[in-house]
């Protein structure tokens, strides 16, 4: 038998003024269960609380309602006065008769009425409260960055240098991602890679940081604090133990007619190529579509050259399974296919070309060792027209809805940059706003325009078409509300970012939740930033949503805050009020598991007795209380009533309504 | 008919003698030639009782829940309605797919003996089906009637004849085009005021005697253990004698059938009041059709369905109201 | 011998409503029930199976027992008998229309019900009600009344009727019916003994080749508990029960109930309601269940109705072949194939 | 009616909502009759926005738009300036007392491909 | 007996609202300390999400002799459990017009949404309701006797 005991609060006036608290005090005494009541001041005060945990004591309280403000307010301070007195702190209701009573009612004896309908029902819930226990699993020490670039190089870099192991998961066969590719970066216009580069290699030494390229995660188990992952190890068909990077093999290579991916397809690549000269690791791979060998039977002419005999044609995938304890994804992005922009005639000219086909042009490692040469005829181009917003802020359905955030601050620096360096060069931009926030940013867009002299058209191209070898960029200048046209010898389109696409996988693999943009999806936009809504899953660079490289580093390092807090912990407590199937009645039917967005229900296969001796096995629900977060989403999906909710559950929720209901 | 009945037969001796399966489940004659029984053959022998015909209407799916565990292969006969609930099945993980060997057999519809009884014959001895024709001899007389008019009710709107899973099929004559008109009953209910469908509905579940026939029948409702028999569950009750009880189970044997009923009209056709329970149904799939898309549980037997799905936009729970138009 | 013509029944039915309730098969919803008669129902006399059986009347599918009255921490039991019993008391009732084998089935539920400990809800009940039979004339195929020896063509009962084409003849059999003939008497004419013999003997010669007439019972004994119980063929036979409740609640004579708690706004109301051997439920108990297959649930039935209740009742059958069970099971499954697989037929 | 009733059922011809409008300028960088144009495409948008009708009913422009629907194609907002263009002239001929062409007078086989609205406006354009 | 018929003459009804914790129980705090009004019958049941909110629980309410049923949870999209209020949404817009097809008024449930800074709106909505309320009468199809007689 219950034995529960009362408190009413007054909270001064507040409850006091238009709530009889005597009264309702007095009523409960006469409700079954009701051992003791009572009603003081101030309850949250130290004598209110001291004299709830005397009642307790005294009265041998199983349970306790207290009849004060909002249980947003103090749940858990009184939560704490029940646990310092020995009660189990979830034995412990609110009756909100302050905010959802006293405040907004003016009768007294209408107050006083509805106050003690809520303390009541508080009661009928409290008779049917469990004790529950926090509960707590181990933290495996180890965190998993997915992707090498920036993003996922700082957060390594951060929680490694905080003692803890890290291993980087590289779709590519080197880390660096798209920095790797820039030349250089605003606002400062320093040199990419060697900003980029010392910290590639701080990664190779990195005691603590293990970096697994040209591997992806295949499948991932368990939950925060316990994530088994299981990652593919693609064949390179180079040893990497052995490769020491000498790069004969790529003089040798007899096919040489490979596109060159990390120039974005400017020039050509031999079948067995290290990506680019400072690569991390610095080891060849094949490309088993272009190698003579993988493909015919016939060559081998790479090993036979391979002083280290690290060429190995019989390469399979193989699988590593390593244990993690949090998970930072950071997969990056990639510039949208233009099909659907035929007007910019980038299909068509070779002398389109994007933005990041320019910083390879441009760029002293890349196919024109720097020298800017336009694709067609290799001539400097004397006149170049930047066009922005490719893609991006369309709603036509063509490009994408959102800002991409980087073309204002890259084009200002490519224009310049070519300005600086070849002052002969005409440069015009049309754009459509000028985005420029950020420390040193609008004075960086300045400076091209007033110390550089590029020419700014506030207007839109309507159609980039070829005369004559020129290319004709028709648009309009708002400005003046002329439409002009001009004779270019480059065009640069200010292409739209999205996320990579192997995010989906990576989302469906984590049960993280990602937006119509392909973007994932924050566990609250402003506070929880950096956190995926599934928990010990942290999210860093574009992959969340465009953002230049400042903005990238600081969300990475903030996942890697993240992440050291998580993994400082030997153990985590986990939210008692979680969701808990009744084995016994459960199909396994899968609907719940469809609903969680936490992905915290999986299924086991169970023996069960079905009486003369026989048994069965049935498919049934498994909650992981680490995971679960408690929204109760799988007890109404669960036709059979197996799923119910820890301190919420069907016959607490069910007994308020009948308390409620009682006239 | 008969040369089907013969085909399937042929079929269940060679899969019982080859030792392909352990088991076929099938049609048992009964007393008469309306009354046969779903039942399961585990020897040649026992095939000598296989029939199928005009009244082999039961849908056999529901028996594999516990078939499927069993040692070796159960080979099932599903026509063409039942396939949608074996599919549902096999999402929710309640038949062990790889067990089973769906043979996929042919359906003219299927014949209602209380149609029959209903025309005011009685003490029927004998029906003889021949193409749209039916000869029913009774101890009182023979009376010829039209197919049509002694069909099921769940028969009545077919909602086609494609199989939606098979391994193989027993398919040699031609079958009957779907009846698109599943919908007319419920619209003709969502045209009447709030007072009139409450009065509909309160003289038909008054009816109710709660034998659970319905929900035990029903391929949708296969939980270990039912809400309602189950003391913790906070609504159970065996009793209807109220009005809210009698509305309670079935509303909530609607909701938790929605989106997983295949509208296989078997609460309707085992029915011992004739409460036409498929209109319940029929709501949920109408509105699910209409508010989120057309949606047909047991077309494949992967994916969510619509009630563990959504979009960002769905209509609002204050505007979806109504039978009127959306 | 009594008679009235059919057109004047109306007249009968109001006359016996003056005073007494009176419950008659009529449709409603497109399903003949025991009903409470009024003016403009729709009767159905005809009708030789009600869907659910009159025992409705005297045991209903749901009851009240009593009644727990709290206010605060008091509690106070309420009889609901007393009220019962002054109801029945002002207005007894009269069942009109009820056939051979469901009157045959109160005889069996008053072996259950009102032996000692008599169940007083059912006795005042029982106690209130005069019963007017009314001989089949049109029996059908799921028909085996007969077998268990019941005449349909002259039921017992307070009062006996039967009904052609144009009347419907009366015949009291106890002082309950003499009673109520007084009532109603002047609405009567006299005659019709010859067109009841011939209705009987016309049916006689159809209930003789009704198929089930020469189901076998002779097996069905106490001594052959074992054995019946032991047999390997319940298996197979109830393979395709769902495990409903349809066969026992449209049954005349199965009388199980369970007994349950409502919690009200004053309190409890402890009732009972109809419960059924076919349940997974049935007899649940603390331990856990007795019956864990549906093949022993299947197998309870109908060896209670077969061979548990005749070896308590002197032989007395608790089947009365109304065939509702034969004609309403989902899946086909029924009594009669029972009969037939451990029994068989007298002509085998 | 009122010009404010005027502004409302030009835009409601009209069938777009000229505040998707980003005022990026794309319309006008490809209008081909951009010279004839009195009022430029990305215009008609703002100034039906601004409520400012009286200019654009008075426009050459209405007349001057081939009705090509560049400014439709390109627009990355789902704006339609020509939609804009056709429902001021509607508007105008409407004010004159014409109330449209007769369907007798469209030619009987016309090409699937050309947009209803295009035929609509070069044959009211074309007739006036 | 007597204090039955008086309390016949004005009718005052019963409200069950739900309310998840994070949004829409909160906008009722806000309410609460904005000074809102609404009328006293409307008493709140606080879940962690609208999600929480089974079928059977507003059935309860309904047989235990409430009068109206509203289900309140955050905006669609701003769910504090991601998507718990899309699932409600789909299910309370079923469930509702299922209602309604059983000949239970329509106005009698209602979904919606309030944030945790809409006080304003909450007491609002509260208004409104009691007001839909009190004029549709008392609850009468999907009630159980049995809880009303008691005697």
């Amino acid at each position: 038998m219950q034995r529960i005991g009362v408190f009413i609060c007054w909270c001064g006036s507040n409850i006091a003024a238009t709530v009889d608290v005597k009264k309702v005090a007095e009523t409960i005494k006469s409700e079954p269960g009701v051992v003791y009541s009572e009603n003081y001041q101030y309850m949250c005060s130290e004598n209110g609380q001291q004299l709830i945990k005397q009642a307790i004591k005294e009265h041998n309280l199983t349970g306790i309602v207290v009849g004060s403000c909002s249980p947003r307010m103090h749940e858990a301070t009184f939560r704490k006065t029940a646990e310092a007195a020995g009660l189990n702190p979830y034995m412990v209701e609110i009756a909100n008769i302050r905010e959802h009573c006293s405040w907004i009612h003016k009768d007294m004896d209408e107050a006083t009425e509805k106050a003690i309908v809520l303390v009541r029902t508080a009661i009928a819930k409290v008779k049917l409260n469990a004790p529950l226990q926090a509960g707590e699993s181990p933290v495996v020490k180890r965190a998993l960055v997915i992707g090498g670039g920036i993003a996922g190089i700082q957060a390594a870099l951060d929680i490694a240098d905080a003692g803890f192991e890290v291993d980087i998961v590289e779709k590519n066969a080197t880390i660096g991602g798209r920095m790797a590719q820039l030349d250089k970066t605003f606002p400062t216009l320093d040199c990419s890679a060697c900003i980029l580069t010392p910290k590639m290699v701080d990664c190779a030494q990195h005691e603590k940081i293990d970096i697994l390229s040209y591997s992806e995660v295949e499948e991932v188990k368990g939950f925060v604090g316990n994530f088994n992952v299981k990652i593919r190890r693609k064949a390179r068909y180079v040893d990497e133990t052995k490769c020491t990077g000498c790069k004969i093999c790529m003089e040798k290579c007899p096919s040489k007619k490979g596109l060159n991916t990390f120039n974005m397809g400017l020039n050509n690549r031999p079948a067995i190529h290290i990506p680019f000269a400072q690569a991390i690791p610095n080891v060849a791979v094949i490309d088993p579509e272009q190698c003579i060998k993988l493909k015919t039977g016939k060559c081998g002419i790479c090993q036979k050259f391979c002083g280290a005999g690290a060429i190995d044609y019989e390469q399979k995938d193989t699988f590593v399974e390593r244990e993690y304890g949090a998970i930072v994804v950071a997969t990056g992005f990639k510039p949208i296919a233009l099909d659907n922009f035929n007007e910019y005639g980038y299909a068509e000219n070779k002398d389109v070309i994007t933005s990041l086909e320019l910083e390879r042009l441009m760029n002293a490692a890349g196919p024109t060792d720097g020298v800017l040469l336009r694709p067609s005829d290799g001539k400097h181009p004397k006149v170049i027209t930047f066009i922005q917003c490719v893609g991006s802020r369309d709603t036509s359905g063509c490009g994408k809805p959102y800002c991409s955030k980087i073309c204002c601050m890259y084009t200002a620096k490519h224009a310049m940059l070519i300005r600086e360096k070849y002052p002969d060069t005409e440069v015009h931009v049309f754009y459509i706003d000028v985005r420029t926030p950020g420390k040193n940013y609008d004075e960086f867009y300045r400076r091209a325009v007033e110390q550089y002299g590029v020419d700014y058209i506030k207007g839109m191209v309507g159609k980039v078409y070829n005369e004559n070898g020129k290319l004709m960029v028709q648009g309009s200048n708002l400005i003046d509300n002329e439409q002009i046209t001009i004779e270019s010898d480059l065009v640069v389109l200010a292409t739209a970012i999205e996320p990579e696409p192997s995010i989906r996988k990576v989302a469906t693999l984590l049960t993280a939740s990602i937006d119509t943009n392909n973007f994932l999806t924050e566990s609250h936009a402003k506070l929880r930033p950096v956190e995926s809504p599934t928990a010990g899953v942290y999210l860093a660079g574009v992959c969340q949503g465009p953002k230049d490289i400042p903005e990238t580093v600081s969300q990475a390092s903030a996942c890697a805050a993240k992440v050291i807090g998580l993994l400082a912990k030997d153990k985590l407590k986990t939210n008692p009020c979680v969701a808990v199937p009744d084995e016994m009645m459960c199909n396994g039917c899968s609907q719940c598991a469809n609903v969680c967005a936490y992905g915290a229900i999986t299924y086991v296969d169970k023996e069960f007795r079905l009486g003369g001796g026989k048994t069965e096995i049935r498919r049934v629900a498994s909650v992981n209380p680490a995971v679960c977060q408690g929204c109760g989403a799988c007890t109404v999906t669960c036709p059979s009533g197996t799923m119910d909710l820890k301190g919420f559950s069907s016959k607490q929720i069910m007994s308020e309504v009948e308390a409620i209901c009682k006239k | 008919m008969k040369d089907v009945e013969l085909k399937m037969l042929e079929r269940a001796k060679q899969l019982l003698e080859s030792g392909e399966v352990a088991r076929v489940i099938g049609w048992k004659k009964g007393e008469f030639y309306f009354d046969p029984a779903p039942a399961s053959f585990e020897t040649v022998e026992e095939l000598g009782d296989f029939v199928y015909n005009g009244f082999c209407g039961a849908n056999l799916s529901k028996y594999l829940i516990q078939a499927s565990k069993k040692e070796g292969k159960t080979a099932i006969f599903l026509k063409p309605c039942d396939s949608y609930s074996f599919n549902q099945l096999v999402k929710e993980h309640r038949i062990v797919r790889e067990n089973i060997h769906v043979i996929a057999i042919e359906c003219q519809g299927k014949l209602d003996i209380e149609k029959i009884k209903a025309q005011g014959i009685s003490a029927v001895t004998e029906v003889e089906e021949e193409g749209e024709s039916v000869t029913v001899s009774s101890l009182y007389g023979e009376t010829k009637l039209n197919k049509a008019e002694i069909l099921l009710g769940k028969c009545a709107s077919c909602k086609g004849k494609t199989h939606q899973v098979k391994d193989e099929e027993i398919i040699l004559h031609e079958m009957p085009a779907p009846i698109n008109n599943r919908f007319d009953e419920v619209a003709k209910l969502e045209a009447m005021t709030e007072d009139e469908r409450f009065a509909f509905w309160r003289e038909q579940l008054q009816k109710c005697i709660r034998c659970n026939a319905c929900r035990n029948v029903c391929p949708a409702c296969s939980c270990v253990k039912c809400v309602f028999d189950n003391p913790a569950s906070g609504i159970e009750a065996k009793a209807n004698d109220d009005k809210f009880e009698e509305q309670l189970f079935h509303i909530i044997r609607a909701f938790h059938v929605a989106g997983r009923c295949t509208d296989c009209g078997e609460c309707s056709r085992v029915c011992p009041q004739n409460i036409p329970l498929h209109l319940l149904n029929r709501k949920f799939i109408k509105d699910i059709d209409g508010l989120y898309g057309e949606f047909q549980a047991g077309e494949t037997d992967n994916g969510k369905t619509p009630l563990t799905s959504y979009t960002e936009s769905d209509v609002e729970p204050n505007n979806a109201l109504g039978g009127e138009a959306k | 011998m009594l008679k009235i013509a059919k057109e004047r029944l109306n007249e009968l039915y109001a006359k016996i409503n003056e005073t007494m309730g009176l419950f008659m098969p009529i449709k409603k919803a497109g399903e003949v029930n025991y009903h409470v008669w009024g003016e403009g129902k729709e009767v159905s006399l005809e009708t030789l199976k009600t869907v659910k059986s009159p025992k409705n009347m005297f045991f209903p599918q749901t009851e009240n027992m009593m009644k727990f009255k709290t206010e605060g921490k008091n509690i106070e039991i309420v009889d609901v008998r007393e009220k019962l019993a002054a109801a029945a008391e002002d207005k007894p009732f009269v069942m009109f229309g009820v056939k051979a084998c469901d009157y045959k089935a109160i005889e069996v539920l008053d072996k259950v019900f009102l032996a000692e400990p008599v169940d007083t809800y059912y006795q005042i009940r029982r106690n209130a009600a005069t019963i007017v039979t009314l001989a089949c004339s049109k029996p059908e195929e799921s028909c085996f009344c007969s077998v268990f020896g019941i005449d349909a063509t002259a039921p017992q009962g307070d009062v006996t009727t039967w009904l052609d084409e144009n009347y419907l003849y009366w015949q009291a059999n106890t002082e309950k019916g003499e009673n109520l003939t007084k009532l109603v008497e002047t609405l009567f004419e006299k005659g019709g003994e010859a067109e009841v013999e011939t209705q009987k003997a016309n049916t006689q010669a159809i209930l003789e080749k009704l198929p089930f007439a020469n189901l076998d019972l002779s097996r069905f004994k106490p001594e052959n508990l074992n054995e019946l119980f032991d047999d390997t063929r319940w298996e197979e036979m109830s393979e395709a029960c769902l495990g409903c409740g349809t066969c026992t609640f449209v049954c005349p004579t199965c009388q199980c109930f369970d007994i349950r708690d409502f919690k009200t706004n004053e309190g409890v109301i402890r009732y009972r309601c109809w419960d059924s051997c076919m349940y997974s439920d049935f007899t649940l108990m603390a331990h856990g269940n007795s019956h864990t297959t549906q093949m022993q649930r299947f197998r309870q039935r109908f060896m209670h109705k077969l061979v548990y209740y005749p070896s308590q009742n002197d032989g007395l059958y608790s089947c009365v072949g109304c065939g509702r069970c034969v004609n309403k099971c989902p899946q086909r499954l029924n009594i009669v194939k029972v009969i037939k697989t451990l029994g068989g037929n007298k002509n085998d | 009616m009122t010009k404010e009733e005027r502004i409302e059922n030009i835009k409601r011809i009209s069938g777009t909502d000229v505040r998707k409008c980003m005022k990026c300028g794309k319309c006008s960088g490809r209008c081909p009759a951009f010279k004839d144009m009195d009022i430029k495409p990305h215009q008609f948008v703002t100034m039906l926005g601004k409520g400012e009708i009286d200019k654009l009913l008075e426009s050459k422009a209405i007349w001057n738009c081939l009705s090509c629907m560049a400014c439709v194609e390109r627009c990355p907002r789902g704006v339609a300036p020509a939609a804009v263009v056709e429902a001021i002239r509607d508007t105008v001929v409407r004010m004159q007392g014409k109330n449209g062409i007769k369907a007798e007078e469209i030619p009987p086989i016309v090409d699937e491909l050309i947009p209803q609205q295009l035929l609509v406006s070069a044959y009211r354009k074309y007739n006036k | 007996m007597q204090e039955v018929t008086t309390k016949k003459k004005e009718f005052t009804p019963n409200i069950v609202a739900f309310c998840c914790n994070w949004c829409s129980y909160a906008g009722a705090d806000l309410a609460g300390s904005s000074r809102l009004s609404y009328p006293a019958n409307v008493k709140i049941i606080r879940v962690p999400c609208s999600c929480r909110v089974n079928p059977t629980f507003v059935l309860k309410a309904f047989q235990q002799g409430a009068d109206g049923v509203i289900l309140c949870g955050c905006h669609p999209g701003d769910c504090h459990y991601v998507t718990g209020n899309y699932y409600t949404r789909r299910r309370m817009a079923l469930l509702f017009n299922f209602l309604n097809y059983m000949g239970i008024e329509k106005e009698r449930t209602r979904v919606e949404w309030v944030s945790a800074a809409e006080g304003q709106r909450f007491s609002a909505v509260m208004n409104d309701f009691v007001k839909t309320i009190t004029e549709l009468g008392e609850n009468k199809r999907l009630t159980d006797l049995r809880v009303k007689e008691g005697e």
